[in-house]
């Protein structure tokens, strides 16, 4: 798919993608692999489909809507776009062919040393998004940023978690053998961190949109005191007021993706406005969505808890709206203070 | 397919022509702005699919918009501005519900803001509900009398047509027994008095309808046939409502720039509270700006978007939530002002006239309905059942 | 007036001696719990108005206060934490509604928690709408066969009698069709399963009825006539929900002191934004606290104070809220633990569970219907008439 | 009155004073002065009433539903707090009779200087409530605060005010005489500054009474689409939730007046929760009256928008909300670092 891939494209990949999903497939990663999703946004010269950013962001709104599981996620928004940056062409044909799957390491406290031409790293990596499946794990360590293979991690805990379909791990390296990816880890994290927002804030509206479409649903079939609960201001008027909300953040993660594809000048702002609005849209429809549904939305067999579960992981995975907000503050007038 | 290229080329060299004799004969910049209208109307460049010597030249609809986009580059004013009312939502309805002998009378003057128009519809007692209207037009000989109140009016004390709505039949339901005239604003049974808003000023007025006349030649569309006819005036109202002043910003852009320069200028952007208060809103304001670019790409692709009335809803409670904040930047210093500052109360009366968004142009609650309905699909509220006659409703009295 | 005094004088000591002895032959913290509660019962000290040999001593009912003050004190456990739903629901609705055999069937074994009862109001499909219930009593000899399905039934695996309300007239009006049973909960007939939340607790229970039998002797109240014996069970289970567990916590004080105290040790309370969202929910939970006490003050002075369902209202509010400021100052470590850690995953609980708050004991909405119609004086939505038939009612299939 | 006020005193107090502003006085300080409610909160020693600060904020809510103006509350709230911390003798007796108002100054750069005896203050004070009325003017100036008269003020300018019901002037002064009431005017300040809290939070609670009630009447008068619109849930629950804050504010407003009376050391705190709750919820209930109502409510001659202003006014006057809850996380926790 060439980066000029027109709207009827992206609405036969829509449908392709949601077919697909729909069909339920238990292990997303084949599924992902099966469709040739994960090479979908990656140039064809790593042997990508050459997808730019809104593709993929169909990608992710699909799956998150589904709240599809697997290593996708971590492999196609964070590390491809690190790899990417880095320029790096040994890991990204085999996440191209969907053959390996790879994480990213936000929070890190390694050290990196050079022992008969082979770098060693020792240390510890806290909540690596899917660290216990991915076959490789990108490792920043001062200004260096590391491929470590799964095999060579001594360690993983796999944490407990807020949203199961999100794992994360604790991984321990002891002088685990490691590749040197970059030299310059700041610019490559901070520039791949901005594309991770535009999935994240895609994979967001697809969950909203979710949510949004359930309680919906609900609120046209389910009968108290002798009428449908939708016909009620209460459950009416509020599924406005988040359908609403949901529109903008389309239209806030749509203008993200468009800006990571047509003017990555704006990237910074554009994708920090969506994550600090998509963020709280979801929050927010995924709890009335459990409200709209009320006994029946708090028990364990109703999705509706999945879908907040995934929510609030999401609004504090990339930074909060606040810190968000904060970089938007910055990038309009930078204050004279240090005040945070 | 050749001959539909010739005769495409054909129209627009027709119009092309007919727009390059107007601008040589009567140039817009030196001439009279009516005389101009008169002139551009009489070349057929009011309208152009309607007939010759009817404002039109009896081409494609879609022509005008080319010639107005000439018209505009070689300076003319826009007809919809002199007379909002009028040419934004009076013709429409006159064009597509009024007689071939209505059309003669009122057109010309409306485009040429000779006449100038108001409407009147609203009233005390039905805001939200305007199709609850109570003002009473009563047959009498070749024409009705009418006695009632209607309110916020705009334009009303320039007026000389008002557009009115009055109930023919209060014992047919309420939307059935509606209908639809233009009254003569300048007769002495109609008074138009200002109505002062809660922010000083008088953008609108009350019309006080005493026993006025209309003549049934004035009647627009078939007796109790009027709510059919304001629908289509309604379904233009929107157009017209951002050109008249007071409306709601344009979201984005200038008022939130101002807010960050006054927020940096005060300091109180170093206040992380207050920082974070104006960021917010830059989000909102872009976030809603994004959304009416997507709406019109998607429209230009001929999809559906996000529905207008979900943008109001969205639009009018984003400006109450700036103008909000925009107070809270300034502290006290907004709440007591220098008089001799021409500008000092600006901040109190954006927070004032603000309030007015979420009410005006349909409240937030009725919209709420029109989206809950039309575009979720959940179904209307229980009330009384539909055929109820209107004198059998609960009003207000 | 002197013989009063010496009446009351007698009540006391009569009082004060049943509460010496019994705590003398039946030390508190010695004595079996079922049997120190079968003495209490016994020695007239259970509901002190009640006849000697049924509970009680003929004395006024305001002694019951002093009498289980003085065992408290002495160690004794409460019968209501033993058996929140039978001794604090069910036998106020027993002694009000029961006729004086029932009464001596099930009053002491509810008191001392050899019968351990549940409720058997809410449905799947009448939540909100609880006298909507389907469920179905069917006359059959001298009993009646149940069939049915209930929900959110605490302590239903453990109970031995339901208060269970069946619709016994589906032609009647909803409220005026409905029979109020204690049904035996041991039968085959009745399969209990625990009914997993979204925490992954399972607190409650569904129930399913399927033809099962309750003798015409355990019908409570007259047929048809349940709703009326249901408000005693409902009036009361406002004083038991506070007992049971997981319900809304004390507003103010732990919750909080503990949020902010997290705050500081991780270093949030620095950060203007959280810090300032924490002592959001501070004062939040400190107005509601000075709410409640306004309330008690109010009550002990006899004059009306904020209504509790209002209270209700806005704890169950502050909760989410509390929860999901809790989350935000942990940020990612909130959502991700390690499993080692038993306190890990508390925050996340927390949250889930909250969002049960403003749905249990009547969902948020439903009290903002009870206070605007209540304490404001708006009026009732328009609806299905009253004396609709509940057969003819739209509900769930 | 003494500090032993009981219930029936109160209640009679408040109806006292409610059916004297319900009569329609214009000239509110004769209306006061007449009730003898200027003295109301002060001691006995001072020809006052001894009334507490729970008294004297039943007569600022009384003051506040019926929107008042006049330098009651200038006099009230502001200057005798002050005099009163600085233990004045020469005005306070004054004020107690009626016979003379006061203001406070809060933003002021004046500088003061000896001169024969007689101190001379030179300067600008900015937005001084009833600046241009007051008798007297209470002026800060470094650790001083001065008393001026007002017939010694040599520029006035009376300032547009959002409120008008709220006066402010803008105060020049040269070489004018005063007079030295304390040099302790930091202690002084801040606990009038407290009282002033208290006093503001009952206005506002009597404010948002007004506005709540007069939302409910016409909720139940008004008829669209054939219903009363108090039936409609949009309405109903708006109003529901609106008298819940208004509950709440009424709850910590009398909490801190208590406070001020009963156990003083509790006051910072209190006063601060008051005012951090109070104006969020008078502004949410003077706007959400003006909805209510719809068109009308947005015209001159309905009084929801003069309501609308002084909840405007009296969110800033004494510090915002935020500034409040800084308060209060100070007094819970002080901060570690400097961050504001």
């Amino acid at each position: 798919m060439s980066s000029a891939a027109t709207d009827a494209d992206r609405a036969a990949l829509r449908a392709a993608v949601r077919d697909f999903v729909a069909a339920g497939e238990p292990d997303w990663n084949r599924a992902a692999k099966e469709l040739g999703l994960f090479g979908l946004g990656l140039p064809e010269s790593t042997g990508g489909a050459g997808g730019g950013p809104l593709e993929l962001a169909i990608v992710h709104e699909e799956f998150g809507r589904a709240l599809t599981g697997g290593s996708f996620f971590a492999t196609t928004a964070l590390a491809a776009p690190v790899l990417l940056a880095a320029g790096d062409t040994e890991f990204l044909p085999r996440i191209a062919a969907g053959e390996v799957t790879a994480t990213l390491v936000l929070d890190a406290a390694v050290t990196a040393e050079r022992d008969a031409g082979t770098w060693r790293l020792t240390g510890r990596c806290d909540r690596v998004l899917s660290g216990a499946d991915a076959d490789v794990v990108l490792v920043p360590t001062g200004g260096q940023l590391f491929a470590v293979v799964g095999d060579d991690i001594s360690n993983v805990v796999a944490l407990s978690t807020l949203d199961p379909s999100r794992p994360q791990a604790r991984i321990e390296l002891d002088r685990a053998p490691a590749r040197l990816v970059t030299t310059d880890a700041g610019a490559v994290l901070a520039s791949a961190r901005l594309h991770a927002c535009v999935a994240l804030a895609a994979e967001q509206v697809g969950v909203a949109t979710a949510c949004l479409d359930m309680a919906v649903a609900y609120a046209k079939a389910r009968y108290q005191f002798g009428r449908v609960i939708g016909s009620f201001q209460a459950v009416k008027h509020l599924l406005v007021d988040l359908a609403t909300e949901v529109e903008l953040a389309r239209s806030a993660a749509e203008e993200a993706a468009r800006a990571a594809t047509e003017d990555p000048g704006r990237l910074p702002l554009l994708s920090a406005i969506a994550q600090a609005w998509c963020s709280e849209a979801l929050v927010h429809v995924a709890e009335e969505n459990i409200q709209v549904h009320g006994g029946i939305g708090v028990t364990w067999e109703h999705p509706a808890h999945r879908y907040f579960r995934r929510a609030t992981w999401a609004e504090s995975f990339l930074g909060s709206p606040a810190e968000h907000r904060r970089t938007i503050a910055q990038l309009l007038a930078p204050q004279a203070s240090n005040s945070t | 397919m050749v001959s539909d290229y010739y005769t495409y080329m054909n129209q627009e060299e027709v119009v092309l022509d007919a727009v390059a004799s107007l601008i040589r004969t009567h140039p817009p910049t030196e001439t009279p702005v009516e005389a101009f209208f008169g002139a551009q109307f009489d070349a057929g460049l009011a309208r152009v699919d309607l007939p010759v010597g009817r404002g039109g030249l009896g081409l494609d609809a879609h022509w005008q918009r080319l010639i107005d986009d000439r018209l505009r580059a070689a300076g003319a004013k826009s007809p919809v501005l002199r007379n909002p009312v009028g040419v934004g939502m009076g013709l429409p309805t006159l064009l597509r519900h009024g007689t071939p002998e209505q059309i003669e009378r009122y057109h010309r003057p409306a485009f040429t803001s000779t006449e100038l128009w108001c409407q009147l519809f609203s009233e005390p007692g039905s805001g939200s509900d305007l199709a609850g209207l109570s003002t009473r037009a009563v047959r009498d000989g070749d024409g009705w009398r009418v006695t009632g109140q209607k309110v916020w009016t705009s334009l009303g004390h320039l007026a000389q047509i008002g557009m009115l709505l009055a109930r023919t039949d209060p014992d047919a339901p309420k939307h059935r027994g509606i209908t639809f005239f233009l009254i003569d604003m300048t007769q002495a049974a109609v008074e138009v008095r200002p109505l002062r808003q809660l922010t000083g000023d008088a953008e609108f007025n009350e019309v006080f309808l005493t026993d006025a006349w209309v003549p049934d030649s004035a009647r627009i569309g078939a007796v109790d046939d009027g709510w059919n006819v304001a629908r289509t005036t309604l379904a233009n109202e929107r157009v017209t409502l951002s050109g008249a002043g007071g409306g709601i910003p344009r979201v984005g852009g200038r008022a939130v720039d101002e807010l960050i320069a006054g927020a940096r200028s005060t300091g109180a952007w170093e206040d992380p509270l207050l920082r974070d208060d104006v960021v917010r809103r830059y989000v909102e304001g872009e976030v809603i700006r994004f959304a009416n670019l997507r709406a019109r790409r998607l429209r230009a692709a001929g999809q559906p978007g996000p529905e207008g009335s979900m943008m109001k809803l969205a639009q009018a409670l984003y400006n109450r939530r700036l103008q909000r904040t925009a107070m809270r930047v300034l502290g006290d210093a907004g709440t007591a002002w220098d008089p001799a500052d021409p500008r000092g109360g600006d901040p109190a009366h954006g927070l004032l006239r603000a309030q007015a968004n979420t009410i005006e142009g349909g409240t937030s609650n009725v919209l709420r309905n029109v989206v809950g309905e039309r575009v979720l699909g959940l179904p209307r509220e229980p009330g009384p059942a539909p055929d109820t006659p209107w004198s059998a409703l609960p009003r207000n009295g």
